[in-house]
């Protein structure tokens, strides 16, 4: 009822962590995981990058802000941190770096990945992320080198900071991406009126949480809309409802970053009222994909 | 979701020890014992500290921002968010112990505050040496036996309590000390009356960045800082 | 203590209504005047436009989603509609149109105007709106056109939904512009999980209020980084303090839509404790504008 | 700001009269008296109802939506947003009046029922002729005198009521009824014992697009549709 497959990763429920929360401890991953359909690490690069001061995250009655700078341990001693990981859900493993050749050295420090997700959408990292997101071409070849590197499906998450996702999502499409992941956050700012600064560190940051959702889920429709390959959403996801939105939507599966502030067994509790509703309505996931698109 | 606005507050007294400070702020902040907030050092960074009481941080300068923090003056102006995650909880007995080690006893002496009229609060400081202790409590312990008993915290405790008694102990220090006083309840069989407040680095302290989680995959932050005893285990002190 | 002054135009208070909110009746305007330092009418075009059909309104939690279309009984109505309206304030007129000679053949309709906004940012009325707004050359000959047809300031009311929102602000700004105003809503959707439909009869919306707050605060902190005009903010202003972030972020004034779905009188209350917390420091609207960028 | 999520209903019973059907749907909406909902006629518009009871809508024929709704049968979906907007207020008095023109029976039939066991709640409702009567009223009022008072419902008002006595008068109906009951209580000094529920073309139904916008400026879907007759003046009614 619950189960999908995307690019052969057999979901056993459409509801995975999004890569950066909770994601850079094994103990976190194995907690989430014990009732995600999947997990996506932090994203991680070849060097150790210590990321921005504090404070670098800010949370907001609708949303979340953060400049967390993709802090990363390194591969190399990330992946000494998740190699004997044991979970029986797929393990996601999100990848930034400034250039195609970097992209690709990435994938060999993670024998044990599931998948990997190219992290194309960082909207606060300097010269990494966004600002080859935004750029058709990077989108294309970033994506074809570690597919040339790798046999395992290769996700690309997409930035919604730009005029039209569609194109990236086609870029992405044609580097040979067995899937998008649309979106990360979007460009935002907060200010502190007593200090009369921003608050952030780093000034700009990336909002996400229920701000973003129905920004996120015209991505995910307008991707639907012309893409072969399968879209996994992500953002502002809280509630079984919303994996529904995004579901009929076009989504094949979705992220959940943010909710998690509830608490750690958040997704718990969304697909355990997915589970109750579908069951009352006799439906199964993968027949709703895209189901609002209409027609055939 | 709760929202955490920064807000400002200013220094109204400062109490300097050598390289600790008991910084008393202009107002309350509403939060309860074993709260921390995060304390915005304009210029420098935003940094987790427990409120030590509802107004006030007690400081131990060990960087460069606590530095900053622990040498402030009167008047001087900080950004504050929170307070933020689980207080200690509530302590359904007549007695309690604090066990408190080095700088851990921030959060503590709120606590003592908060249940010192109502219960009977016997609160154990153990230091190096007599320089650190900054609060008048009647129990101490230093290392070098410079003032009270000769040895740490735990081997207070042990020495003062009667474990036939009902009593529940809360403590907050160095992780070896913890990782000591974990084993002895649990040899004991008394994990469930044991609350401890873990301190582990810092980022978001809303749950979600993850640098904060323990061995056991909990967030400090978030679904602590303060843990039962049956909440955590021996790989969360190490 | 809240005056301020923009390309001429001397405004009360900092807080004006937007466009398109409550803005399309005489008598809606001129209560609204009572309060606001400026109001901005509804855009209006040439021609009569039905817009779209209900439902082209939904408000959630953290914002509201509208599809209106761009609903207009047209220039020659609307001006007869306003054209005995008698407020204190600035009136600003907003105008769409599909093209540059369009947009310069609606300003002898309004004679009685205070200055002129161009909608060049509404991101679900096909042709019109973000589709200029998106296209820098697009939106420097819109203003020029307008800057030629008449003497009265002219800003133009800039989308969210591009790559880079200071690329179309410079276009703007060269075209002649006296200020920009940032911004319009973000392209959103909907979708009802029971009939399995979006909910907007015209599928995209544009979503406003609190959820897009940090977003255009964002927008306008880059914008007062490259542009020398005044910047008007909007999005999201809910209260006292998101007015002072943006004009410490860097707008002149700002402009409220969505938060009047709390009260006709929003701006009242906004203005009133404004006065209050500026008192209480003693210090003035103008002086604060850009502030948090720090430094000369 | 509160949220109006679209949901489902399926209608239980249909009772049609000519143009007019009461709906009465499987469950209850929660809302009070004077309140509306925006029914989505899928494949067709949203449109704003009057709750003539908890459970029912009662709707008139005027065009394609109204069509498919007034023709609607047992276990057809709609989708509802709401309720929105100001209801009747509490009648602080023993005796109300309900004066009704033609379908503005709709929401004074719910206040009738919300009250008729607690007060005295006389209903009038004015129609043109017998065959759009579709409530069992004991005062009525046709233009063709097919049954009951020959005249209009503001004018069977005026013989029944005792302008000595302390009263309400809720009213809804066609613009120039209510301009005359509006006239009437103005003259007599009691526009403050007057309600009545307008009925503007509208968008959003939460107060933002302006298209329900009275001549005072006030927003029908927000401010009103129930307004105190203090509250509104004769340009309303035009
Ligand atoms: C929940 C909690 C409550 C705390 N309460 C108190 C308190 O009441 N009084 C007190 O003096 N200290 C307290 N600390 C520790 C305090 O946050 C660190 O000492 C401080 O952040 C060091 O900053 P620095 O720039 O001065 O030092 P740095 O030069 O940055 O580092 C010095 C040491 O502090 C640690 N540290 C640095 N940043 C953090 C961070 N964001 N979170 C945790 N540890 C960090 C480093 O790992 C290093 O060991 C608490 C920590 C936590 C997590
Ligand atoms: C607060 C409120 C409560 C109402 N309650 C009831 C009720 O209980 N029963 C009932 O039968 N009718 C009620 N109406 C009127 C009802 O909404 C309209 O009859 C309906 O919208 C017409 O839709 P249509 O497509 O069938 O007609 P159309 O062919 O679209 O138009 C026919 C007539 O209805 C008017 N109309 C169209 N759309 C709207 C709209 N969105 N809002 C207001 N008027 C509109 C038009 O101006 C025109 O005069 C109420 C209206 C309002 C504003
Ligand atoms: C604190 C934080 C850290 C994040 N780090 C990453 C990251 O390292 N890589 C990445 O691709 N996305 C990162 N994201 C973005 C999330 O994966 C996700 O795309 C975004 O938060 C929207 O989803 P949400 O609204 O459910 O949180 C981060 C988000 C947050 C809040
Ligand atoms: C119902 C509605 C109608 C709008 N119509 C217009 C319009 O006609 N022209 C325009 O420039 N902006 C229009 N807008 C956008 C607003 O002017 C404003 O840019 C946006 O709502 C963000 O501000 P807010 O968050 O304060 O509402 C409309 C917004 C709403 C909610
Ligand atoms: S500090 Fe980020 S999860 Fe705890
Ligand atoms: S219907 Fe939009 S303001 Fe009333």
């Amino acid at each position: 009822m619950l189960s999908v497959e995307v690019a052969g990763l057999k979901l056993e429920n459409p509801v995975a962590l999004a890569s950066g929360i909770l994601g850079s401890k094994k103990s976190s991953l194995v907690e989430i995981a014990k009732f995600a359909g999947a997990v996506v690490t932090k994203s991680v690069g070849i060097e150790k990058r210590e990321g921005y001061k504090n404070p670098c995250v800010i949370n907001q009655k609708c949303g979340v802000i953060n400049a967390v700078g993709l802090a990363s341990p390194g591969a190399k001693v990330f992946s000494e941190e998740l190699k004997e990981i044991s979970i029986k859900k797929p393990l996601i493993v999100s990848l930034f770096a400034p250039n195609p050749e970097n992209f690709a050295l990435l994938v060999d420090y993670f024998p044990f990945a599931s998948a990997f997700e190219l992290n194309l959408s960082c909207p606060h990292a300097k010269k990494l992320g966004m600002s080859i997101g935004v750029d058709e071409k990077a989108v294309e070849s970033c994506v074809k080198a570690v597919k040339d590197a790798t046999d395992k499906p290769v996700f690309a998450k997409l930035t919604p900071n730009v005029t039209d996702i569609t194109k990236i999502g086609l870029a992405a499409e044609k580097g040979g991406a067995d899937a998008v992941v649309a979106v990360n956050t979007l460009k935002a700012i907060s200010i502190d009126i007593y200090s009369k600064k921003a608050v952030l560190s780093n000034i700009v940051g990336g909002i996400s949480g229920k701000a973003i959702k129905s920004i996120a889920l015209r991505c995910v429709w307008d991707l639907y809309e012309v893409l072969d390959i399968p879209i996994i959403g992500c953002g502002g996801i809280s509630n079984w409802i919303d994996v529904l939105e995004f579901i009929m939507a076009g989504a094949s599966f979705v992220q959940i970053g943010s909710a998690f502030y509830n608490s750690l067994r958040t997704i718990e509790g969304i697909v355990k009222s997915l589970e109750d509703y579908l069951y009352s309505k006799n439906e199964r996931v993968k027949d709703l994909i895209g189901v609002a698109h209409g027609g055939v | 979701m709760e929202v955490y606005n920064l807000y400002c507050l200013s220094v109204k007294k400062v109490k300097k020890f050598n390289n600790i400070a008991i910084i008393e702020f202009d107002r309350e902040i509403r939060g309860y014992p074993g709260q921390f907030i995060m304390l915005n050092v304009f210029g420098f960074e935003e940094i987790p500290l427990s409120l030590s009481s509802p107004k006030t941080i007690t400081v131990k300068n060990v960087g460069k921002t606590t530095n900053r923090v622990v040498n402030t003056k009167e008047g001087d102006v900080f950004g504050i968010r929170g307070p933020f995650g689980r207080p200690f909880s509530y302590p359904d007995v007549e007695k309690i112990y604090l066990i408190a080690g080095g700088i851990g006893i921030a959060p503590l002496n709120y606590l003592y505050e908060y249940f010192k009229d109502e219960i009977e609060v016997i609160a154990i400081h153990g230091v190096k040496t007599k320089e650190e202790l900054i609060y008048d409590y009647p129990e101490v312990a230093t290392e070098d036996g410079s003032v009270g008993f000769r040895g740490n915290a735990v081997e207070l405790f042990l020495k003062l309590a009667d474990f036939k008694e009902e009593f529940r102990v809360y403590s907050c220090g160095p992780k070896p000390m913890l990782l000591s006083l974990y084993k002895i309840m649990k040899k004991l069989g008394k994990l469930e009356s044991l609350e401890v407040s873990l301190e582990n680095y810092m980022r978001c302290g809303i749950g979600l960045c993850g640098s904060c989680v323990t061995e056991s995959g909990a967030r400090v932050c978030r679904d602590g800082p303060t843990f039962k005893g049956t909440d955590v285990s021996e790989k969360d002190f190490i």
